[in-house]
């Protein structure tokens, strides 16, 4: 009786329905930046503040505040779908369900990492970057954003249906994102002093790439053990 | 946890399932739907296991559990486009239709979340009848409704069983289906 | 002996090393053997109270 | 091949049993073996050239750093087949290996820091290696921590399995993280073309270490097996000819 | 026909029902403290690792951590409650509600202050800092979380039934967080070069005072509010 | 929302809600508890303005709503004993007999997680007991009870109204109470 939907069709729905969502609350993906914000602030009120002291810090507080306000964010990747039975129709929909977890994920990256990867060359200057470093800082977290974004969606799975999910989250996903953050920081840090900053950046790809294979399948592993 | 239990149900059949609580009617259902692993015992549809084909067994399938996998900040037309789309391509007005259907056409477009349990569960209804599959697992499907919510139910599954489908339904109250194929099943351990 | 115990002014690192290792052998056994009495108790506590219902 | 033994391991009241009486073959040679390679690398061994009598931490720090690997591996396996054949008992292993592999790891790390301290000055650096051990160790409380905030066995057993699997990319990373990056941390010196790097009254004992750590290793591990194995299985049957022998049936 | 509750028996009860609770799952409580660890360090991580270089960043690192802690967890502080239906019932036990709040909050810090200042001596060790900054790390902190908790709960009791709580949270809870941050780092820093912390200690203090007497009335407001 | 109402209850009796879905029934019992504000109009109870001494009411009050206030990780004695020791002091066996009330006798010591929906339900019906408050506010008492928990509902009712107090009432089907003073109010236009 019915035209079956393809799963890039499938996909597409799924990427619509979560951006009308984020945009019908516009605070909420305001949040992480503003976190993001608000933590690379606390370093310098936290430390005696004198410029040439932080320069060599920015690339430390920018990675650690947005692996930090990524991990936040990722928290509600799939908790209130999970709630109110969303993901249990997306299993039993008939489409792949890795597939249609990797649709949140990319939603949830547009609605997170690009924001944040365009903050940060903002706080990169408050941190004393020089304006020339913009495009490396911009570059270096959008791609890292992805990685960290997928490590996240295996967390959130892990982590789905517990009620104390989110220390834990941070617990199971900082670890497995700490090489993120050493290319990411490298790479940053390069830029800063206007070198190349190539190979951490074939680095952080190679990452992301291996993100996308792997993490959307132990995500849906895991997401169905938690909807039993 | 449930135990020799043997069931078959065949189209235009509704069985509905009485069983006192704790009995395993959500688990069971669960367990149909493929959500929960079964332990010991097999399922067939149409004849196959359902192992072998489940996208073929999930495209026949539509489950309403207790959670209505709607969306609170979207409206009640949005959430039957996005979760039907999940499935197959709308034609344009078969939303409108069905929420015609049970009685929400004037709140299409208000947002699910400022509609009460009765009027939710009635979105979902309209859901189920928008998926086309041939069998439906209702778990409770009357829980927070009044009268005329109840009346609701009811016409949906006389619509679905009169279009050939069958559907396995978990109540506390049994709903009155004029349907001659409805069976009730009050305790786990009679034989259906 | 003196002179073997003192490890060539290295004591201080290499004795509590031998301990922590050897620690940490008495207490993985210790641990285990612990686990299994409890599992034992728990599983007697339980036939107990099934006996009773 | 016949697999009729890997059918009959998954049943929990063989398992037990069998287990039960490999425990005392594994137990004993890991002992002899500790204490002949502990008694040869810090009694007989002669000092090393260049780090002199410091160097007798390696007898305890290098076995412990293998089995924290190894125990790692070993969970990962034993997820794998509990996720892949729905066996309870791999899962129970798995379970078992966790907390064990999370000592050694802790005791890698401490007396690698002891040792750190009069050879390279300090005790901690932020070194590829060391800090891979650090985030192996974090991986076990990761691990032990899922499934503690589990209440649902089976769901438990699978949930974490699939992070013990996601986790062992951390594996290979330690063993070349030496390679891979020049870190101050000492390169393969044991298994390397041409044979190892000092003399045989230094490696002989180690070998020694390593292997009763080793047989410690699953010894330890098949006990908790057990025990996790009755805990889930509490009440089951079998269990009470284990636990109440003698009491006739109500 | 029944003897009235006291105020004071009243609060012991809350006391040792969230603790009962924690203790049921060890695992909970122990989590913000892994993630205090784990953030600290990916400071060094990100950073190049020279030891005489980290330590003038320890102060900053450890508050930045702690204070992230502390607000990753507070968010669970009345979450839970609230759900299943407990705060209303606080509400109409006809005790004071700010009061019960306060035990609430009390617990709460037991289960995460405590932990985190005892944490702390560790964490500034790998850091750089030299064994005699113990006691002083040690006191700050456990001093500082004390204010940290209270304000908290105010930020807790704001964002109760939000559904993305935890983001929030945070941008509400850390600007308000800002003094005790940089008294708190600045007595750490004191403490590790050896000097005497006296001064901000004092300050801290009476940061924490002034949260007593003012942050359960606030939350209290914020909670009645969410119930509705 | 709710305009021109007005209603009494007297000593010893009850009154059931059989409004429909949305008609307004949980906010009406949670006005009356205090939870949401009251616009307009005024409550009284015992003859004195709530809001003059909010403490004495809620002393003499006890609302069960949607939300059960258990926690899953205590035992149902333990949840018992925590919350009642909000509003008074226990003297000890009054918990294990409130809980043979309800049926729930042997299971004292299990974890509220670990009961279905209706035992849950039962527990919170014997926490009223113990509260030994004079006006129970009950919202949906008997959702996921199968006929027996319905059974317990009723006799603790009963025991309730026996005992001089009285209650307000949200259901969806009458709930069967001998008491004399027991009224149903099926329309929220309808004078009480
Ligand atoms: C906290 C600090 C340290 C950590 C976490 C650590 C970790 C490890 C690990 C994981 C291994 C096993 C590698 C493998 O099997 O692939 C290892 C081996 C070894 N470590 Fe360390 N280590 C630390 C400090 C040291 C120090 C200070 C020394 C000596 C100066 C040292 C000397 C060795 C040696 C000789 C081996 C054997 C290498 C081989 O034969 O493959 N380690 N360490
Ligand atoms: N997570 C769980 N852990 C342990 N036992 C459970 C769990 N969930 C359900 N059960 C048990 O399984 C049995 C069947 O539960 P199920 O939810 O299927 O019952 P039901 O027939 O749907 O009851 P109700 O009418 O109350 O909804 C119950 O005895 C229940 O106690
Ligand atoms: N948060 C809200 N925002 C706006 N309107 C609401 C909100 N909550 C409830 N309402 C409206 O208030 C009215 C009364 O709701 P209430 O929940 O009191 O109904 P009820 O009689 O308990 O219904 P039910 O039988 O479905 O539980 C409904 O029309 C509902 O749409
Ligand atoms: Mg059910
Ligand atoms: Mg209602």
């Amino acid at each position: 009786m019915s035209v079956t939907a393809s799963s890039w069709h499938a996909a597409a729905q799924i990427l619509r329905r979560d951006l009308t969502l984020a945009f019908r609350r516009p605070g909420e993906w305001l949040q992480p930046v503003a976190f993001f914000f608000i933590v690379t602030l606390l370093f310098p009120l936290a430390l005696d503040p004198e410029l040439s002291h932080l320069r060599r810090l920015a690339p430390a507080a920018l990675w650690v505040a947005a692996m930090l306000s990524s991990v936040l964010a990722i928290d509600f990747l799939f908790r209130e779908d999970g709630r109110d039975g969303t993901l249990e129709q997306f299993a039993l929909s008939g489409q792949s369900f890795a597939w249609l977890l990797l649709a949140k994920t990319a939603a949830h990256w547009v609605l997170t990492g690009v924001p944040l990867a365009l903050a940060a060359p903002f706080a990169a200057i408050a941190l004393g970057a020089p304006a020339d470093a913009i495009p490396g800082v911009l570059a270096s977290l959008l791609l890292g954003s992805v990685s960290l974004s997928l490590i996240g969606a295996i967390g959130a799975g892990l982590t789905l249906g517990l009620r104390r999910g989110g220390a834990l989250l941070s617990l199971l996903v900082l670890p497995l994102a700490v090489p993120t953050l050493i290319f990411g920081a490298r790479a940053t840090e390069l830029s800063i002093h206007g070198e190349s900053m190539a190979g951490p950046m074939y680095l952080l790809a190679a990452l992301s790439v291996f993100g996308v294979t792997v993490a959307p399948l132990a995500a849906a592993a895991a997401v169905r053990i938690s909807l039993e | 946890m449930l135990r020799g239990l043997s069931l078959r149900l065949a189209e235009g059949q509704a069985l509905q399932l009485l069983w006192p609580n704790g009995a395993g009617k959500t688990s069971l259902l669960r367990a149909v739907a493929g959500l929960i692993p079964v332990e010991d015992g097999q399922l067939l549809w149409r004849g196959n296991r359902i192992e072998d084909d489940r996208a073929a067994f999930c495209a026949d399938l539509a489950f309403l559990g207790h959670d209505l996998a709607l969306k609170g900040d979207l409206t009640a037309a949005e959430n039957l486009h996005f979760s039907v789309s999940l499935r197959r391509r709308l034609a344009g007005g078969e939303i409108k239709a069905a929420l015609d259907e049970v009685g929400l056409g004037t709140r299409a477009d208000a947002l699910v979340r400022q509609m009460s349990a009765g009027q939710q569960r009635r979105v979902a209804l309209a859901r189920l009848g928008l998926w086309g599959a041939r069998l439906w697992l209702l778990d409770e499907p009357a829980a927070n409704l009044d009268a005329a919510g109840q009346a609701v139910v009811v016409a949906a599954l006389a619509r679905h069983l009169a279009a050939g489908g069958c559907a396995l339904i978990s109540t506390h109250q049994p709903l009155d289906l004029s349907a001659s194929v409805n069976r009730l099943w009050r305790d786990p351990k009679e034989a259906a | 002996m003196i002179e073997f115990l003192s490890m060539s002014g290295y004591a201080a690192y290499v004795w509590p090393s031998v301990g922590l290792g050897i620690a940490l052998l008495l207490l993985n056994i210790h641990w285990a053997r612990r686990l299994h009495g409890q599992a034992k108790s728990e599983a007697r506590r339980r036939l107990a109270a099934g006996r009773e219902a | 091949m016949n697999w009729a033994w890997f059918h009959r391991f998954g049943s929990p009241p063989y398992f037990y049993s069998v287990a039960g009486k490999i425990i005392p073959w594994l137990a004993w040679p890991a002992g002899l073996l500790i204490v002949a390679g502990l008694w040869g690398g810090i009694v007989m061994a002669p000092p090393d050239y260049q780090q002199s009598d410091a160097a007798r931490i390696m007898y305890v720090h290098v076995p412990a750093a293998y089995v924290a690997l190894m125990s790692y591996t070993v969970m990962a396996i034993a997820a794998t087949v509990g996720l892949i054949w729905r066996m309870k008992v791999a899962h129970a292993a798995a379970a078992a290996c966790a907390p064990i592999g999370a000592s050694f790891a802790a005791v890698c790390l401490l007396t690698g820091m002891l040792w750190g301290q009069p050879m390279w000055g300090t005790y901690w650096a932020w070194d590829p290696r060391l800090v891979s051990v650090l985030v192996l160790f974090f991986f076990f409380l990761g691990y032990i921590g899922l499934r503690g905030a589990i209440d649902d066995v089976s769901r438990a057993d699978r949930t974490s399995a699939v992070l013990a699997i996601v986790g062992f990319v951390n594996v290979p990373i330690i063993h070349f993280s030496v390679i891979w990056w020049n870190s101050i941390h000492q390169g393969p010196s044991l298994i390397r073309k041409g044979g190892p790097a000092m003399p045989a009254s230094m490696w002989v004992p180690l070998v020694l270490v390593i292997f009763g750590f080793t047989f410690y290793f699953y010894a330890v591990m098949l006990m908790r097996t057990r025990a996790e194995v009755l805990r889930r299985d509490r009440g089951g049957s079998w269990v009470r000819d284990i636990v109440a022998p003698q009491e006739p049936l109500p």
